[in-house]
C-alpha cells in the first residue's frame, strides 16, 4: 500500500470529485435562479396568461433536467439503461399527461 | 365513402344473404341485417374488414399447411440437421409492407366514418329533432325538446329522419345501443354525450344498455318505434293534448286508478309531461311494447310486477318503497294501467 | 467476505457504490423504480389536472394558495438536494463523518420542508375549510401533494435508518449502495417538487 | 445448506424451505402451484357463467352472484392465474437462459411471490365475507364506487397487493438480465424468452403504476369519502377508465408477449432450426411494446371522446397488426425448411398460430372505430380476447410447461395425454368461442345474467357451454398427467429436446447454484454452436472457485402477511373504528419487517470451491 502511484491516483480522483462539486454548485445556483424566475413571474403578473404556462414548464423542464443529468449523474458513463428507462417514463408520463389532460374533456 | 363503398356493395348484399339464409339472428335485433345510417356504416366496415382478414387468414393458413406437410421429421433422418437460415430481407420486407397497406386500406375509410358519425351540426338545424336520453337504473327515459314530450322504455321516431340524442346518466354508467339502426354510444354520469340516429324502414327496434350496471343490466331494454313521418307527427300531436286527470271507462279502472293514487305510485311515476320522472313515465302505457321493458305486455304479468318487481329485476328501484298491493289490488291497477291508451300511434302500427 | 470490512481509504474504490454486483444492482433497480415513480406521478398529476377546476362551489386555488411559503419550502427542499450531492461528494472521498453530517443536514431541511407542508395543509382546513372531502379538487389537491409529502417521510425514514444502522461502522462495500440509492431517491424527490409547485401553485394561482 | 442431494426429508422441512426460500427455482415453483390453483378457480367460475348462460332466461344463480362470478372469473384468470402462470415460467427460465446464478434480488423475488399469494388469498376471501367484487373486472366507476358490500374493496386491496408484488418482479428481471448475463452473452445473444421477459418487465415497470394509482383513487373514494369520481361534487368517472386503460391495455401485451418468447424457443427447437429473423422478432417485440401505450382509448371509442381521438387511436391500434405480422410470419419461416418434430409442447405451438391469427385479426376489426360502435361490449369482444388470450396465452403456457417441465421437476410429462390434452382443448375452445363473435353481432351484450327468449340466441350460447366443458375435460387430463408423472413419470436427462439455449446445458433439475461454472457465450443459440462443434458441454467462463449464495430468509413472508392484515383492516375500518387496530397491527408487522431487513446484514454464504469438486465426482 506504500505504493505512491496510487497516492497519485487518489488524489487525482479528489481533484476531479472536487472539480465535479464545483459543477453541482452551478447547477444548484441555476437552478435556484430557475426557481426564483417561475416565482417572479407568477408574483408579478408581468407576462401574458397566454405564455405563462408553457414558459413555467419549459423553466420546469430545465431545472429537473439539471437534476437528472448533473445531481443524479446521468450524464456519466454507465448511465445508459437509467437514461432509458426515464426516458420511457417520461414517454409514459406524457401519454398519460395527455390522456388525462387533454381528452378527459371534449 | 361512395367509391370504395361500390365496388363492395355487390358483396355485401352476397353477405346478409347468405347470413339471412344461415340465420343470423333476430329481425330488428341483429345487427347483421342493418336497417339504419349507424348500423349500415358499421356494417360496411365489418364487411371490408372481414374481406382483409379473410386475404391475412388464407396467406398464413397456406404457408402453415404447405409447411406442416413438407417439413416434418422424415423417417430414418432424425439426425438431419436443416440448414440453418437466420433471415431473409426480400421476404421479410414484403411481411412488413403488405400488412402496412392493408392496414391503411382499412384505417382510411374507417378515420372518414368516424367523423361523419361524430357530426351532430344537424341538431342545430330548423326542425331537427332532438330528444333527451336519460339512462337509469334500470330503464330509460325519453323528453323530446321543445315539444313537452316525456316517455319512458318506447322511443318513437319518424323513419328517415336523423334524430339527435342528447344522453346522460341519472346514476352510472349505461350504454345506448340499437343494434339494427346504430352503434352504441355510453350514458355518462357527468358530460352529456351526443349522436344521431336514423332507421331506414318502420319496425319496431330492440335497444340494449350494454354497459354493465348492476344486477339488472341484462333486463335494461327498450324499443325504438320508427313510424311514417305523418304518423310521427300525429303521435307528437296525441302525446301533447294527454290529460293525466282523465278518468278511466269502466269501474275496475276507476278504481284501479284511485288504488293507484293511494299507494303512492305517482310520487314516482308520472302520467302527462309533467311531474317526477325518477321512474317510467306512465303516458301511453297501454300501448308499450313490454312491461318493464322486457316482460311479455299482458295484465298478469303487470300485476306480478306490481305486486313484487324484485322478482323481475333484481336490483331495482321500485322495490320496497310503496305500501304491500294485495293481488286483487294489482290487478285492478293493472287494469288501469293497460287503458292507458293515449294516441292510435301504436307499435303496431309500425308492424311489431 | 472480504467485502464487509471497513474499508481504508487506500483499498476503496473511487465509486464505492457500483463495486461489487449488489451495487450495481441496487443502483439499477433504484433508477427503474425511479422509471415507474414517474408514471406514478404522472397518473396523479393528470387527475389533478384534470379535476383542479371541479372546486364544487369551494375555494379556488387563486383564492387560497401563497407564494411565499411554497417558495420557503421549494428553497429547503433543492439545498437538501444539494447538501446530499455533498454527502455523497464526501462519500467518493471516504470521508464518512462529514457524510453524515451533510446527510444529517438533509433529514433536517426535509424535516423542516414537512412541517412547513403540514402548516400549510392545516391553514387551508381551518381558514378556508378546504379539505380532502370538500371537491374532487380538494381530494386531487391532497392526494397529489400528500403523495409526495408521503415520499419525503418516506425518505427521512429511510435515511435515519441508515445512519443508525452504519454510525459505527463506516462506510463499506455493502452499505456505499445503500446510501448512493438513498441520495437518487431524495432528489426524485425534489425532481417530483419542481413540478408539483409549477403545475399546482405557480399554475393554480395563474389561472 | 448443502448441496448434499436433499432427498427424502420430512414435509415440515420441505414446508419451511419453500416458505423461506429465494431459490429463483423454488420461486417459480410457489408462481406454479399458487397460479395453477387460480387458474382451477377462475375456471371454474367460467363453468358456472357458462351454466347459467347454457339456456335462455336461466336461474340457476341469481343477478347479483353472476355479476360476482364473472368479475370474480376475470380478476382472478388475469392477475392471479395468467400473469404468475408467466412469471413461473420467467423465473424457472430466464435466469438459466443468460447463464445466471440466480435473480438481481433474490429477497424482492420471494417477496413478491408472497405478496401475489396473500393478495390472492385476500381478493378470493371476498367470497365468504359479504360477496365478492361485482363491478366487472373493469371496476368502472360510479358502479364500483356504488356498489353496496365490501366486495370492490377487497378487489382494490387484493390487487393493489398483488400488484406491488409484480412490479417487484419486473424491476427484478430488469435488473438481472442487464447485469447478470454470462460472459460473452450481448444482448443481440439472448435467446428471444429472455428478451421478451426484458421487454415484458418494461411493460409492467410504466403500466403497474397508472394501476396503483387508480386503485388508491379508488380506494380513497370508497372508504375515506374523497370526490374523484363523484360527479356530484366535481369529480370525473372517466378519469378512472383513463387510468385502468393505460394499464389495462399494456397488460394485455405483458401477457402475450412473453409468451411470443416462449413460442420462438420451441418453434426453434423443435424445427431443428435457428429463430428465422431473429433480430426483427426482437425489433418487432420493442415495437408491440411501444405502440401498446399509445392505443388504450381503443377500449373507449364508445365513451364520447370525440371523432379525433377515436380516430387517432384506431389508426395507432390497427398498427399493431405489423409487427405482430411480422412474428407470425417468422415463426412460420422458422419451419420452413427445418425438421419439424410434433410433440405436446409443439402441438400447443402449432395450433397458436391458427388461432391466434383469428384473435389477433378481430382484434383489428375492432380497432375500426365505428364499426367497434356495435362491436363493443358485446360477446364478439368476449370472443375476441379469449381467443388472444386463451389461444395465445393459456396455449403458450401450456406449451411452455411441457417444454420446461423436464427442466423445472426433473421428469418428463406423459406425451400421449399431452396430446390428448391438446385436441381436447383445442375443440372445446373453438366450440366455446367461435360461435360468440356471431352471438355479439346477434345483439347479445357482455355481462348480461340471462338472455331473452326467442332471441335467436338459445343454440350458440348452448354450443358454447358444451364446449366450455370440453375444455373442462381438457385441464382434468392436463392434472391427471402432472399427478401420473411426479409418481412414475420418466426421468428427465439434461438435455432431453435437443436444446439450443443454456438452460438445456445443467442437469434436471439444476443445483440450487444452477451453473458450477459460468459459461462462456459465443454466439446465439450457445448450446447449439458448442454441440455443432461436437463439444460435450459449455466452455466455462471462469474458473472453479467459492460460489456465493444468497440466505433463504421468512422475511418476506412475514411482509406479506403484514400487508395481508393491514389490507384487511383497511376494509373492515369503515364499519367500526376498532379496525383501526388491525390496519395499524399489519401496518407495524410489515413496515417492521422491512426495518429487521434493513438493519440485519444479509450477506449470503459460499459453496466452497471443494465442496463443488467433491460433487462433480
Ligand atoms: C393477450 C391478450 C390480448 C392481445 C394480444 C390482444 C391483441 C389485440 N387487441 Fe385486444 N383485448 C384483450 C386482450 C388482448 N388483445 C382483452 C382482454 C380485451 C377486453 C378487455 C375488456 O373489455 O374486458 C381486448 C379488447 C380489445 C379491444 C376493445 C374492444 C371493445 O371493448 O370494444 C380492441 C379494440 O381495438 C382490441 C384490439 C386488439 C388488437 C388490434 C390487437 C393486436 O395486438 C392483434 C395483432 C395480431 C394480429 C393482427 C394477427 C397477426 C397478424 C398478421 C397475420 C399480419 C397481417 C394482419 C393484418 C394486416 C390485419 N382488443
Ligand atoms: C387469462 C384470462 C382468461 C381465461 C384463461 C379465461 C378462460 C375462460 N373464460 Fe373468460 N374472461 C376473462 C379472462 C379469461 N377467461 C375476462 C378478463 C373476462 C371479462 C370479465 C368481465 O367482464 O369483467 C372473461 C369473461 C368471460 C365470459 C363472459 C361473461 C360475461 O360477459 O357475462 C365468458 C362466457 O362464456 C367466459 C368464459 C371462459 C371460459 C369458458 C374459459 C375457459 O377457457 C376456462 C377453461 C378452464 C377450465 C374449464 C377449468 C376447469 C377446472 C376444473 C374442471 C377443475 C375444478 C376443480 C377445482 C377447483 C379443484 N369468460
Ligand atoms: C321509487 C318510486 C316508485 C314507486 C313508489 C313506484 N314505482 Fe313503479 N317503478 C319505479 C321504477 C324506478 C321503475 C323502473 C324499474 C326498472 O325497470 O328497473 C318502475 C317501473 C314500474 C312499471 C313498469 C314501467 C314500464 O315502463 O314498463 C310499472 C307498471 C310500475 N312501476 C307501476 C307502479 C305502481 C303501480 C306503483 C304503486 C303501487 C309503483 N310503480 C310505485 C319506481 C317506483
Ligand atoms: Cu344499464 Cu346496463
Ligand atoms: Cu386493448
Amino acid at each position: 500500500m506504500e505504493n505512491t502511484n496510487s497516492d497519485k491516483i487518489r488524489a487525482y480522483q479528489k481533484q476531479k470529485n472536487k472539480e465535479e462539486m464545483q459543477k453541482h454548485l452551478i447547477s444548484f445556483g441555476l437552478m435556484i435562479v430557475l426557481t426564483i424566475i417561475a416565482f417572479v413571474i407568477v408574483a408579478t403578473g408581468i407576462m401574458d396568461k397566454m405564455f405563462v404556462i408553457p414558459v413555467l414548464v419549459i423553466l420546469a423542464a430545465i431545472q429537473v433536467a439539471f437534476q437528472f443529468y448533473y445531481f443524479m449523474h446521468m450524464k456519466d458513463k454507465g448511465h445508459e439503461m437509467p437514461a432509458t428507462m426515464i426516458y420511457g417514463g417520461v414517454w409514459g408520463a406524457l401519454l398519460t399527461l395527455a390522456g388525462l389532460g387533454v381528452i378527459s374533456w371534449w | 365513402m361512395k367509391g370504395w363503398m361500390g365496388k363492395f356493395r355487390a358483396l355485401f348484399i352476397l353477405g346478409v344473404l347468405a347470413l339471412v339464409l344461415t340465420g343470423c339472428g333476430k329481425e330488428n335485433l341483429t345487427a347483421f341485417v342493418p336497417k339504419g345510417y349507424g348500423a349500415e356504416s358499421s356494417m360496411k366496415l365489418i364487411i371490408l374488414s372481414i374481406v382483409v382478414m379473410t386475404f391475412v387468414f388464407l396467406s398464413v393458413m397456406i404457408i402453415y399447411t404447405i409447411v406442416l406437410f413438407r417439413f416434418r421429421e422424415k423417417k430414418g433422418q432424425e439426425d438431419y440437421i436443416p440448414k440453418q437460415v437466420e433471415g431473409n430481407k426480400t421476404l421479410e420486407t414484403i411481411w412488413t409492407v403488405i400488412p402496412i397497406i392493408l392496414v391503411f386500406v382499412l384505417a382510411i375509410p374507417t378515420v372518414i366514418a368516424t367523423f361523419d358519425l361524430a357530426d351532430v351540426s344537424g341538431a342545430a338545424e330548423e326542425g331537427a329533432i332532438s330528444v333527451d336520453v336519460t339512462g337509469n337504473q334500470y330503464w330509460w327515459h325519453f323528453e323530446y325538446q321543445g315539444e313537452e314530450i316525456q316517455t319512458s322504455q318506447d322511443m318513437y321516431i319518424p323513419v328517415g329522419e336523423k334524430v339527435y340524442l342528447n344522453m346522460i346518466s341519472s346514476d352510472v354508467i349505461h350504454s345506448f345501443w340499437v343494434p339494427t339502426i346504430a352503434g352504441k354510444m355510453d350514458v355518462n354520469v357527468e358530460n352529456t354525450n351526443q349522436m344521431y340516429i336514423e332507421a331506414y324502414e318502420e319496425g319496431v327496434y330492440w335497444g340494449k344498455c350494454a354497459e354493465l350496471c348492476g344486477p339488472s343490466h341484462s333486463l335494461m331494454d327498450f324499443k325504438v318505434v320508427a313510424v311514417s313521418p305523418e304518423e310521427y307527427e300525429q303521435w307528437v300531436a296525441d302525446m301533447q293534448s294527454v290529460d293525466p286527470e282523465e278518468e278511466p271507462q269502466d269501474a275496475v279502472a276507476v278504481e284501479g286508478k284511485e288504488l293507484f293514487e293511494a299507494n303512492n305510485c305517482m310520487t314516482c311515476h308520472a302520467i302527462g309531461s309533467t311531474g317526477s320522472n325518477v321512474a317510467p313515465n306512465l303516458t301511453n302505457f297501454g300501448n308499450r311494447t313490454k312491461v318493464a321493458g322486457f316482460m311479455e305486455m299482458t295484465p298478469e304479468n303487470l300485476a306480478d310486477w306490481i305486486q313484487d318487481p324484485e322478482k323481475f329485476k333484481p336490483g331495482n328501484n321500485m322495490t320496497g318503497t310503496y305500501p304491500d298491493v294485495s293481488k286483487e289490488d294489482a290487478e285492478k291497477i293493472a287494469e288501469y294501467l293497460m287503458q292507458l291508451k293515449h294516441t292510435e300511434i301504436t307499435p303496431d302500427v309500425a308492424g311489431n | 467476505m472480504s467485502h464487509i470490512h471497513p474499508l481504508n481509504p487506500e483499498t476503496m474504490p473511487n465509486e464505492p457504490e457500483k463495486a461489487t454486483l449488489e451495487g450495481k444492482n441496487k443502483f439499477l433497480g433504484l433508477w427503474f423504480f425511479l422509471g415507474g415513480e414517474t408514471v406514478l406521478f404522472a397518473s396523479l398529476f393528470g387527475t389533478y389536472i384534470a379535476l383542479r377546476n371541479s372546486t364544487a362551489g369551494g375555494p379556488t386555488s387563486q383564492e387560497m394558495f401563497g407564494l411565499e411559503l411554497v417558495f420557503i419550502m421549494t428553497i429547503l427542499l433543492l439545498t437538501s438536494s444539494l447538501t446530499s450531492v455533498y454527502a455523497m461528494y464526501h462519500m467518493k472521498n471516504q470521508d464518512f463523518k462529514k457524510m453524515q453530517l451533510w446527510l444529517g443536514v438533509t433529514g433536517l431541511l426535509g424535516l423542516s420542508f414537512l412541517g412547513l407542508e403540514i402548516y400549510e395543509f392545516a391553514h387551508y382546513i381551518t381558514d378556508y375549510g378546504f379539505t380532502f372531502r370538500s371537491s374532487a379538487f380538494g381530494s386531487a389537491f391532497y392526494t397529489l401533494v400528500g403523495f409526495h409529502g408521503g415520499h419525503v417521510t418516506f425518505g427521512i425514514a429511510w435515511l435515519i435508518t441508515i445512519m443508525i444502522r452504519n454510525a459505527k461502522r463506516g462506510l463499506n462495500l455493502y452499505n456505499a449502495p445503500k446510501y448512493y440509492t438513498f441520495s437518487l431517491y431524495w432528489h426524485f424527490i425534489d425532481v417530483i417538487w419542481v413540478f408539483v409547485f409549477t403545475v399546482v401553485y405557480l399554475m393554480g394561482k395563474v389561472a | 445448506m448443502s448441496i448434499a442431494a436433499t432427498q427424502k426429508r420430512s414435509f415440515s422441512a420441505i414446508l419451511w424451505d419453500y416458505l423461506t426460500t429465494v431459490d429463483h427455482k423454488k420461486v417459480a415453483h410457489l408462481y406454479l402451484f399458487g397460479g395453477g390453483f387460480f387458474f382451477l378457480l377462475g375456471g371454474l367460475e367460467a363453468l358456472i357463467i357458462r351454466i347459467q348462460l347454457i339456456k335462455p332466461m336461466n336461474d340457476f344463480i341469481s343477478a347479483g352472484f353472476y355479476n360476482e362470478m364473472f368479475t370474480m372469473h376475470g380478476t382472478t384468470m388475469i392477475f392471479l392465474a395468467a400473469m404468475p402462470l408467466i412469471l413461473a415460467l420467467m423465473n424457472a427460465a430466464m435466469p438459466l437462459q443468460i447463464g445466471a446464478r440466480d435473480v438481481a434480488f433474490p429477497f424482492l423475488n420471494a417477496l413478491g411471490v408472497w405478496l401475489f399469494i396473500f393478495g390472492g388469498i385476500l381478493l378470493n376471501m371476498s367470497w365468504f365475507l359479504g360477496g365478492a367484487p361485482d363491478a366487472g373486472w373493469t371496476s368502472y366507476v360510479p358502479l364500483a364506487t356504488d356498489s353496496a358490500t365490501h366486495g370492490v374493496d377487497f378487489y382494490v386491496l387484493g390487487l393493489q397487493i398483488a400488484g406491488a408484488g409484480t412490479l417487484m418482479s419486473g424491476i427484478n428481471f430488469l435488473a438481472t438480465i442487464i447485469n447478470m448475463r454470462a460472459p460473452g452473452m450481448t444482448y443481440m445473444r439472448m435467446p428471444l424468452f429472455t428478451w421478451t421477459t426484458f421487454i415484458t418487465s418494461v411493460l409492467i415497470l410504466f403500466a403497474f403504476p397508472a394501476l396503483t394509482i387508480g386503485l388508491f383513487l379508488l380506494m380513497f373514494d370508497r372508504m375515506f369519502g374523497s370526490a374523484f369520481f363523484n360527479a356530484a361534487l366535481g369529480g370525473n368517472a372517466i378519469i378512472w377508465e383513463h387510468l385502468f386503460w393505460i394499464f389495462g391495455h399494456p397488460e394485455v401485451y405483458i401477457l402475450i408477449l412473453p409468451i411470443f418468447g416462449i413460442f420462438s424457443e420451441i418453434f426453434a427447437t423443435f424445427s431443428k432450426k435457428r429463430l428465422f429473423g431473429y433480430t426483427a422478432m426482437v425489433f418487432a417485440t420493442m415495437l408491440i411494446a411501444f405502440l401498446g401505450f399509445m392505443v388504450w382509448a381503443h377500449h373507449m371509442f364508445t365513451v364520447g371522446l370525440g371523432a379525433m381521438a377515436n380516430s387517432i387511436f384506431a389508426v395507432a391500434t390497427m398498427a399493431i397488426a405489423v409487427p405482430t405480422g411480422i412474428k407470425i410470419f417468422n415463426w412460420l419461416a422458422t419451419m420452413w425448411g427445418g425438421s419439424i418434430k410434433i410433440n405436446s409442447a409443439m402441438l400447443w405451438s402449432l395450433g397458436f398460430i391458427p388461432t391466434f391469427t383469428i384473435g389477433g385479426m378481430t382484434g383489428v376489426m375492432l380497432g375500426s372505430a365505428v364499426a367497434d360502435y356495435q362491436y363493443h361490449d358485446t360477446y364478439f369482444v368476449v370472443a375476441h380476447f379469449h381467443y388472444v388470450i386463451v389461444g395465445g396465452t393459456v396455449f403458450g403456457i401450456f406449451a411452455g410447461l411441457h417444454y420446461w417441465w423436464p427442466k423445472m421437476f426433473g421428469r418428463i410429462l406423459n406425451e400421449t395425454l399431452g396430446k390428448w390434452t391438446f385436441w381436447v382443448f383445442f375443440f372445446g375452445f373453438h366450440f366455446t368461442f367461435f360461435v360468440q363473435h356471431f352471438l355479439g353481432l346477434m345483439g347479445m351484450p357482455r355481462r348480461y345474467w340471462v338472455f331473452l327468449n326467442d332471441q335467436e340466441l338459445d343454440l350458440g350460447n348452448f354450443i358454447s357451454t358444451i364446449g366450455a366443458f370440453l375444455m373442462g375435460v381438457g385441464v382434468i387430463m392436463f392434472l391427471w398427467n402432472v399427478i401420473a408423472t411426479a409418481v412414475k413419470g420418466e426421468k428427465a436427462e439434461a438435455d432431453p429436446w435437443d436444446g439450443r439455449t443454456l438452460e438445456w446445458s445443467i442437469p434436471s433439475p439444476p443445483p440450487f447454484y444452477n451453473f458450477k461454472q459460468v459459461p462462456l457465450v459465443r454466439g446465439l443459440d450457445a448450446l447449439w454452436i458448442e454441440k455443432t462443434e461436437g463439444n460435450k458441454q459449455m466452455t466455462p467462463g471462469e474458473p472453479l472457485d467459492d460460489i456465493h449464495m444468497p440466505n433463504g430468509s421468512i422475511l418476506p413472508f412475514i411482509m406479506s402477511l403484514g400487508f395481508f392484515i393491514a389490507g384487511i383492516g383497511f376494509i373492515y375500518q369503515v364499519d367500526h373504528k376498532l379496525w383501526y387496530i388491525v390496519l395499524y397491527g399489519g401496518m407495524a408487522l410489515a413496515l417492521g419487517t422491512m426495518v429487521v431487513r434493513s438493519l440485519k446484514d444479509d450477506l449470503g454464504f459460499y459453496v466452497k470451491k471443494e465442496e463443488l469438486e467433491r460433487e462433480a465426482k
